[in-house]
């Protein structure tokens, strides 16, 4: 059996969210999509005492590892996000099946020698995507951090608790402002329902996307 | 004649806009702009409550959040809300309230027979009687929680929600009257992000009551005028309705907003209140004072009320509270009450002045305006029953401790009463900024903060207005500057700055008699404390503040002593003779004013309580019906009942169709770590009791992970996945327990070792087929396994394509027969099992839970980690001392040598037979070895797990039993409420012994 | 709720991380060598003092790391946060009654 | 001497505007040396005291409380009272306070409102369903009364709780201890102040001990704010303050103190007839007589010694209360506040002889030492008169920490209020 593309579920297709980002707003202060896809790796080594690493990872993806806190680098395609000092989030727009595994191996094999772990996290994680005039009025009613645009710029990541119990990094592309959540796959269904709750919550202000 | 009692003209209300409401039943009108209490006020209403002791009548006393009389419900049925304060209830279009605590109505309250027989309901009486006999206490207990409580909880769910929120500001200012304004101007001007919050609906606070004047025009007009550029500004959240009631660690500061209770028509899908849980960089706090009131004997009956409020009436509601007033006052400030009641028309019975010599500028002023003042006079008694009709004066004697002339009757229908102020310092105190005694104020005031926060205006003890403004500004911008900002500071405004001291302080105002024996002297009127309450404490021994509090209760209503505590202090001191600021205060503890559950809970609940968490299969298990059980935050199917079949059935079924030909379970949620690095190896040996260094790739071991007390923590299989590469699996509960004592060993103990570990839970979907017929399956759905037993023999895993994806299968069995775990990557986990589930048809493939996965392990002997462990269980007390390697340290090992560890008698793991098949033991059931006929028995040990099983033919169970290990086939004993079950101690391998089937 | 300086993240709300107890207590380095009673004294006993206390602490909806804090267990104070390994701060310590 | 309540000296009393009451306590200097030091007045140390006098004939004895007597956890607890523990060791212990407490209002003279109303743990999970069904086993064979109950009768007990909790913690069931309860708990510190008074026994507030003397390894006093007292024997009942007074004496003890949370609601009428524990959401509710629903949080995260509680404590249990009874969510919070706690690492107390000689530590209650006050402080009295453990203390020894007989009740107790 040949693998296909129309085997996968992605976590929150029970939802149908996937798409929702094309439909556009239409004049809501907050809409949330699923991306397609992604290559999520994550990836540990100690820069400092590895000094070839950062070089040997810009070979394969075209970036280096951002070794300020709670920054990312990248570009349009492909995303390194800080998540700890000696931990990161490789975040690649290619969604073939077997993409997870193939970069897996190229991140190793250009590794090779130094002490570090690569390991594929596409499946284990749920990205949702949250955009709109009203995305930090919305958010901040899930996350303890400072949402304010002064305080959490694009390029930066954070990661945090939302909700009760459940850990998210968040990474912030643009002014518009676009927020991508990573959250454990199994967690999708929740950050999305309480999103949803925050922005009845938040209702004064803005009308609310349905879905 | 509806609102009689409402001044032609003036009062921040609109007269546009008529407010129809009802009050115990009865309709009447009042205006946009009003609150309950002002509406019924200028509807002539004064008694409004009943106390909570002696259901003394009880009036309108205050108008604000200070209120401690007129507690009311308000709303019926599922919207209902209980002890609402009338003072801070606005009036809305068909709001319908009416009293608590009285029964059968306000008028004629049966519960005041206890005012008759108040004489023996001192305080504290509860702890002198109700103790013959002792049997007896449920039924006295029974008689008084029928007079418990005040209004009615809810008998409906609520039908509301609640928003909660965090959010973050630079400076937050709580209060926004004139110091609060100022500051949020300064703050705000400066760049800073500035949160002000006030209770009330309009932003102004006093200046809204007065008529003092700002920079020459109406003190309302500057208000408005400051609001309107703090609302230009987008760095400026203005939060009306908004109680700042907690102040917490690290300036974190709780707020509760209100924002539909106000209206008529409640918008179905808004939120009913929000609570902001701030972090602020610097506080100000600027929420005013509270005005006191004084203690004189009957001060309770309706009518009477705060100087402040009366005035507040008047001006702000444009109310009369009263036909003929009676000023009772110690301080100048309050005969601006005075004047302005007068020129609404109010009469002025005369103005009672506890101080020798009365003067002062409002004093002046109001003996110019032709008001009598009776100097170094106190109200010695009142009379009236549902409301103040008479009042008697008398001059005082120079001690103020007794009267020294002929009292004279003064008729009045109001009395309005000051005893100076107290500065709200309950923000400052909750963030244990220390309080300071002034004796000038006699009152406490905000000493040394502790936390960045600040006190300005009132609330810190400063009165004058352009004092309170100076304050408010300077406040605003150290806030500013403390927080990063520059500020340029504002020129100030100008306002009267009126003196009002010196003052007289008098606690206690006496009347003919000594106290307690004549009339109350109230203190705390909520809660019925009166000033004899306190000394009948003091006599008994009751001396710290802490005690008197709790044997009167004084301070401990809903309205938490706003009014009562300070007053309750100084007759303290008074009594004892010992200074006030020697006594200390009772503790300030949030919230400010009460605060709703539901804002706390928030969206928290319903669906969003916890997360749900689903595996990629949970659709297909939801459609085949299975019932689910919470495993953690998981929801795992728990058995697949068919049409008519009970869990009993179903069970039998899926336990025998996987033994006989082929089952299928969702192993999804076990815990996966990814574990890399040069020295995998040795921290797998350190964390598990077993050895691990000869472990190949391909290959797979059992391990168990004790915690440093020698208890067993948790147990799985771990994969070699290469060199230097490991995949551990950990129960599904106990994963992220698990990966943090990993990490925590790592990072803190043996930072030294190369490893990394990764969490890959959710990497993989996994579905275990079990059964004779697994391997064929297995087979068919592959291209590039070899499935052959010597080519994949048990315990270790394959590489390849199952169902066409990307597959790793492992070797490995929980149900003791044939079986492998096939992981995906999760997005393919419903494919998987759909296809498993097409492909398996010809076997009968049966989808099993989690109860079938208990008996199928239970047959094999194999332990649940929390079902046959409870954090009390060794390694060596399982039967697993082979497991506990003697070669190497272990977490947890140096434990297991303690004394108490090896001791032979500790519970041990067994099996239990019970004599009769068709017995199935309860779980939890206790084992002893001898039978008596009553309790106490000694218990040897319990169950721990318990089934029937179809392939056994019989029943049979787990147990923990003391020597067990040592007790294969003697007898044990259950005894149940009726009936006593015989056991037989087994080895707890029931099925398939030698492991035959495992390694088929 | 406390707001904890993350060596590495910065100053992030309590809710965000786990309490790990006393630090400076390494793990005996041959624990069968020694008496129960120390063995004991290293698994069960706390300092737990009144005052400037040496805590661990883990961001553990952060960066995963553990770290160690200076946190006055009275007031709440906190005097410096610090990695794994490294020299705590010099801090003026309390103790109380 | 003490004069007796009744509702005949309420009645004279009255008659006399109540100007005759004797004090309940006298508030004497400390004398110079005692023969037995009881350090804390909160209920444990008071009763200690007060069952020393009365069953051993040591009356020269001080209790000193650092600030008023029942201030500590005595006075900010949520008063649940039971003894359906899981294990002999505990059960024999619980069982034993509350023959005491049943027994506590007509030996003091002192209505302590000691009131059976039915505690109720809720089981919410089929582990919680195992566990709960062996600790009523194991309850039914040491003799206390302890029996299941199914779904329908918890909505029977509690008739406004929802028991499908939403389908994530629906209520499967329960324990109940009819003879469990609550009681005033202010009450029972005053009471047996009073009592212990009357056999001689002097309350020393507003005294902190701030160290020992300590000669060749015995103790031979303490050190106070109000100077140095001499004492043959010390037993020392602190509560959260264990650890302090055991880092003077020179020893560390298995205990870390923590803020355990509580907050009443407005009063309402009663609506709440049991007292309610739910462990699996951390949400324990009872209505007290004047009609506040009193409500106990969890402990905060971390050590802490300031009598309030963290922030997002309080959510998780007002949304807990939110949760199982919904219409509560209207109801109001009146007043919330915390007390330190002395958490073991097994959930059990310490009640021991010390490194010290004849210094004596009965602390690491944690949680729910309330309902113990009589039983541990008898027991303690015995201990200290005798210097040896009494039989229903011994299992709870320091030395158990060494040997590794710990008597877990974590499983069984969730929190053990
Ligand atoms: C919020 C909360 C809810 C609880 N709910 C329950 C419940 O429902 N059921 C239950 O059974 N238990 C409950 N508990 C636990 C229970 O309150 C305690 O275990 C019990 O009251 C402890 O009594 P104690 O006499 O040992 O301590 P305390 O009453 O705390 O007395 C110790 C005394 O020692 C004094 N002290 C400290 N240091 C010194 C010093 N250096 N010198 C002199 N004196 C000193 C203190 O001031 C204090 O008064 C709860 C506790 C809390 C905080
Ligand atoms: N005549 C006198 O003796 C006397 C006495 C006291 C005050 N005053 C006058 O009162 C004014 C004092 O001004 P100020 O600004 O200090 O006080 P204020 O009373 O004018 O304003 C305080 C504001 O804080 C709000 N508030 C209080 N606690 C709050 C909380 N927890 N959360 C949210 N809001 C809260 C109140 O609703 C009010 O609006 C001056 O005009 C002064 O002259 C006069
Ligand atoms: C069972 C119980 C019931 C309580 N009921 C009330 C009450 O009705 N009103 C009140 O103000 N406080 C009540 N409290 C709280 C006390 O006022 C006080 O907050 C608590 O004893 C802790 O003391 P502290 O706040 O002085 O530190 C109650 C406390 C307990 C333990
Ligand atoms: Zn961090």
């Amino acid at each position: 059996m040949p693998e296909t593309t129309s085997y996968r579920q992605s976590p929150l297709a029970p939802l149908g969210l996937a798409g929702q980002a094309a439909s556009g707003l239409n004049g809501a202060g907050i809409g949330v999509a699923e991306p397609d896809f992604r290559v999520l790796l994550d990836l540990r080594v100690e820069l400092d005492k590895q000094p070839g690493a950062q070089d040997a990872v810009e070979k394969v993806l075209g970036l280096r590892l951002p070794e300020t806190a709670n920054t990312a680098t990248g570009n349009a395609e492909r995303h390194a996000l800080w998540l700890g000092p000696n931990e990161w989030q490789i975040v690649i727009h290619d969604s073939r099946p077997e993409a997870g595994r193939e970069w897996t191996a190229k991140l190793r094999e250009a590794l090779q020698g130094i002490f570090c772990a690569v390991v594929d996290v596409s499946n284990a994680q749920a990205i949702l995507r949250v955009t709109g005039p009203a995305a930090r009025e919305v958010l901040e009613r899930a996350v303890p951090l400072d949402m304010h645009a002064g305080k959490f710029q694009p390029g930066e990541v954070k990661q945090t608790v939302f909700g009760r119990h459940c850990g998210v990094t968040l990474h912030l592309l643009d002014d518009a402002p676009t927020f991508d959540i990573y959250c454990r796959r199994s967690f999708a269904e929740y950050v999305h329902a309480y999103l949803k709750d925050c922005a009845r919550g938040a209702c004064e202000d803005f009308a609310v996307l349905e879905g | 004649m509806a609102q009689r009692y409402r001044l032609d003209k003036g009062g921040r209300i609109d007269r546009d806009r008529p407010v129809d409401f009802t009050f115990n039943g009865r309709a009447y009108q009042g205006y946009a702009g009003d609150t309950l209490g002002s509406a019924l006020l200028a509807n002539g209403v004064h008694l409004v409550g009943r106390s909570f002791k002696y259901h003394r009548p009880r009036g309108i006393f205050s108008a604000g959040a200070e209120e401690a009389n007129a507690l009311v419900q308000v709303g019926e049925g599922a919207a209902t809300l209980a002890d609402l304060k009338a003072t801070q209830v606005e009036l809305y279009e068909g709001l319908s309230a009416r009293s608590v605590n009285c029964y059968p109505s306000l008028d004629f309250d049966i519960g005041e027979v206890n005012s008759l027989a108040s004489k023996l309901f001192p305080a504290g009486f509860y702890y002198k009687t109700f103790m013959w006999p002792q049997a007896g206490w449920p039924m006295y207990e029974r008689f008084i929680r029928k007079a418990a409580g005040l209004g009615e909880a809810p008998l409906e769910p609520d039908p509301d929600f609640y928003d909660k929120r965090y959010a973050h500001a630079d400076v937050l200012v709580a209060g926004a009257g004139p110091a609060g304004l100022a500051a949020a101007l300064a703050a705000a001007r400066s760049g800073a992000r500035v949160i002000l919050a006030d209770e009330q609906h309009e932003l102004g606070g006093s200046l809204l009551s007065g008529r003092d004047e700002v920079d020459g025009k109406p003190g309302s007009d500057w208000a408005a005028e400051a609001e309107r550029e703090l609302r230009a500004n987008e760095n400026v959240r203005i939060l009306p309705r908004s109680v700042v009631f907690g102040y917490y660690d690290h300036n974190w500061i709780d707020i509760l907003e209100n924002l539909s209770d106000h209206l008529a028509n409640k918008p179905a899908d808004a939120p009913r209140q929000r609570m902001w849980k701030v972090r602020a960089n610097q506080v100000v706090l600027a929420t005013g004072a509270i005005e006191r009131p004084l203690v004189f004997r009957d001060n309770d009956r309706p009518g009477i009320m705060l100087a402040s409020a009366a005035r507040s009436y008047v001006n702000r509601w444009a109310v009369r509270p009263g036909e003929s007033a009676v000023l009772f006052t110690n301080n100048d400030g309050a005969y601006a009450a005075a004047l302005d009641m007068k020129a609404a028309g109010i009469k002025i019975a005369a103005a009672v002045d506890l101080r020798a010599e009365a003067e002062g500028e409002l004093t002046q002023a109001a003996r110019d305006a032709g008001i009598e003042v009776l100097a170094g006079h106190g109200i010695a008694a009142t009379e009236g029953h549902k409301r103040v009709r008479r009042v008697k004066v008398a001059p005082l004697s120079a001690d103020g401790r007794s009267l020294a002339g002929e009292a004279r009757t003064l008729n009045c229908d109001l009395v309005a009463m000051s005893g100076g102020w107290n500065p709200t310092v309950h923000l400052h105190s909750q963030s244990r900024g220390k309080l300071r005694f002034d004796a000038e104020l006699a009152t406490f005031v905000p000493d040394r903060a502790v936390q960045a926060e600040r006190s300005a205006g009132a609330c810190n003890g400063t009165f004058g207005l352009a004092d309170v403004l100076g304050e408010g500004f300077a406040a605003g911008e150290a806030a500013a500057e403390a927080a990063g900002f520059s500020v340029e500071k504002a020129p100030r405004p100008q306002a009267g700055n009126g003196k009002f001291l010196p003052a007289r302080w008098l606690w206690l105002t006496p009347s003919s008699k000594p106290v307690g024996h004549g009339g109350k002297h109230f203190v705390d009127f909520q809660n019925d404390v009166t000033a004899a309450d306190l000394q009948l404490a003091l006599r008994e021994g009751y001396t710290s503040v802490e005690h008197v509090k709790r044997y009167t209760t004084t301070g401990m209503g809903t309205d938490q002593g706003k009014t009562s505590n300070v007053n309750a202090l100084g007759v303290v001191s008074e009594f004892r003779g010992v200074p006030i600021e020697e006594l200390g205060v009772t503790t300030f503890r949030p919230p400010y004013t009460p605060v709703t559950f539901g804002a706390w809970g928030g969206r928290d609940v319903g669906d969003l309580f916890d997360p749900i968490r689903r595996t990629p299969m949970h659709s297909w298990h939801a459609r085949a019906g299975a019932e689910f059980e919470n495993v953690g935050m998981w929801k795992r199917p728990w058995y697949y009942p068919k049409a008519g079949e009970g869990m009993h059935e179903a069970v039998q079924r899926e336990s025998k169709a996987a033994r006989e030909s082929l089952g299928i379970l969702d192993a999804t949620t076990l815990g996966r770590i990814d574990i890399q690095g040069p020295d995998s190896a040795e921290f797998l040996n350190r964390v598990y009791t077993n050895g691990w260094k000869t472990l190949k790739p391909g290959a797979i071991r059992y391990g168990l992970m004790l915690g440093e007390d020698g208890m067993v923590m948790d147990d799985g299989v771990t994969a070699c996945l290469g060199e230097n590469h490991y995949l551990m699996h950990t129960t599904s509960g106990g994963a992220a327990e698990v990966l943090a004592h990993l990490e925590e060993y790592l990072q803190t103990e043996w930072p030294e070792l190369q490893v990394y570990l990764t969490t890959v839970t959710e990497q993989y979907a996994t579905a275990a087929i079990a059964g004779p017929n697994a391997r064929k399956l297995l087979a068919e759905l592959t291209d590039d396994i070899d499935v052959d037993p010597d080519a994949f023999p048990f315990m270790s895993w394959r590489e390849g394509t199952v169902a066409g994806v990307w597959a790793r299968v492992m070797r490995i069995s929980f149900s003791g027969d044939l079986s492998f775990e096939i992981n995906v990557e999760a997005h393919n986990g419903l494919h998987l099992w759909q296809t498993l589930m097409n492909a398996g048809e010809k076997y009968n493939i049966t989808p099993y839970g989690t109860e079938t996965m208990h008996v199928l392990r239970a047959e094999k002997g194999f332990i649940i980690v929390g079902q046959e462990t409870d954090g009390t269980v060794t390694p060596v007390d399982l039967g697993m001392e082979k497991l506990c390697s003697t070669k190497k340290d272990f977490i947890g090992k140096r434990s297991l040598s303690r004394p108490d560890m090896q001791d032979p008698n500790r519970k041990q793991f067994v099996g239990l037979l019970p004599d009769d098949p068709n017995e199935v033991l309860e779980e939890g059931a206790q084992l002893v070895e001898t039978v008596k006929s009553q309790p106490p028995m000694d218990m040897v040990g319990h169950v721990t797990s318990s089934y029937m099983s179809p392939n056994l033919g019989r029943g049979f169970a787990l147990a923990l039993v003391k020597g067990g290990l040592h007790k294969h086939g003697q007898k044990v004993y259950a005894p149940m409420p009726g009936k006593t079950i015989a056991c037989t101690v087994t080895s707890p391998v029931f099925f398939d012994p030698e492991g035959e089937r495992l390694r088929a | 709720m406390l707001l904890i300086p993350c060596p590495y993240c910065g100053e992030r709300a309590e809710n965000e991380f786990s309490y790990g107890g006393e630090a400076h207590k390494p793990r005996p380095e041959v624990p069968e060598e020694i008496s129960d009673a120390t063995w004991a004294d290293y698994v069960f006993l706390q300092k737990n003092t009144k005052g400037t206390y040496y805590e661990r602490w883990i961001h553990s909806h952060g960066c995963r790391r553990w770290f160690n804090l200076v946190r006055d267990t009275l007031t709440h104070e906190i005097h410096g946060a610090y990695r794994m390994g490294e020299a705590p701060p010099k801090v003026d310590e309390k103790t109380y009654v | 001497m003490k004069a007796r309540y009744s509702i005949f000296s309420l009645a004279r009393n009255a008659l006399s505007s109540h100007e005759n009451w004797p004090q309940a306590w006298r508030s004497p200097e400390p004398k110079k040396e005692y023969d037995v030091v009881i350090v804390g007045g909160g209920g444990h140390g008071l009763v200690t005291a007060y069952y020393l006098a009365k069953e051993h004939g040591i009356t020269n004895v001080a209790v000193i409380e650092k600030g008023w007597l029942g201030g500590g956890n005595t006075g900010r607890n949520t008063t649940i009272v039971r003894s359906n523990y899981m294990w002999d060791e505990s059960a024999a212990l619980y069982e034993h306070s509350l023959k005491l407490w049943e027994n506590m209002t007509k030996e003091l003279n002192f209505n302590v409102m000691f009131s059976q109303r039915g505690v109720l743990n809720l089981a919410h999970t089929l582990n919680e369903v195992r566990i709960t069904k062996r600790r009523i086993h194991a309850n039914r064979l040491n003799g206390i009364d302890s029996e299941w109950v199914e779904p329908e009768q918890v909505k029977e007990w509690v008739p406004i709780i929802d028991l499908r909790g939403n389908g994530r913690y629906p209520v499967l069931g329960g324990s109940l201890q009819r003879r469990g309860g609550t009681a005033r708990h202010d009450a029972v510190a005053w009471g047996y102040a009073r009592a212990a008074d009357a056999l001689g026994v002097d309350i020393i507030q507003q005294c902190a001990v701030e160290g020992f003397d300590i000669e060749d390894g015995r103790v031979t006093g303490v050190r106070t704010s109000k100077g140095a007292i001499k004492a043959k024997k010390v037993g020392v009942v602190v509560a959260g303050h264990a650890g302090v007074l055991a880092n003077m004496a020179g020893f560390k003890l298995p205990i870390n103190s923590r803020p355990l949370q509580a907050l009443v609601s407005e009063p309402v009428k009663p609506c709440v007839h049991c007292v309610v524990m739910a462990g699996a959401v951390h949400a324990y509710i009872s209505q007290s007589d004047k009609g506040e629903l009193v409500i106990g949080a969890g402990t905060d995260a971390y050590n802490s010694y300031a009598q309030w509680g963290s922030n997002p404590v309080t959510e998780d249990t007002l949304a807990a209360i939110c949760e199982l009874y919904p219409l509560f969510r209207r109801m109001r919070m009146m007043r919330q506040w915390g007390g330190v706690v002395d958490t073991c690492p097994d959930a059990s107390p310490i009640i021991s002889t010390t490194p010290v000689k004849g210094l004596y530590f009965n602390c690491g209650w944690g949680t729910g030492g309330f309902k113990a006050t009589p039983g541990s402080g008898h027991i303690f009295a015995d201990t200290v008169a005798n210097d040896r453990p009494h039989p229903i203390a011994e299992p709870f020894s320091l030395e158990r920490f060494k040997t590794g007989f710990l008597i877990d009740e974590h499983a069984a107790a969730g929190v053990a209020h």
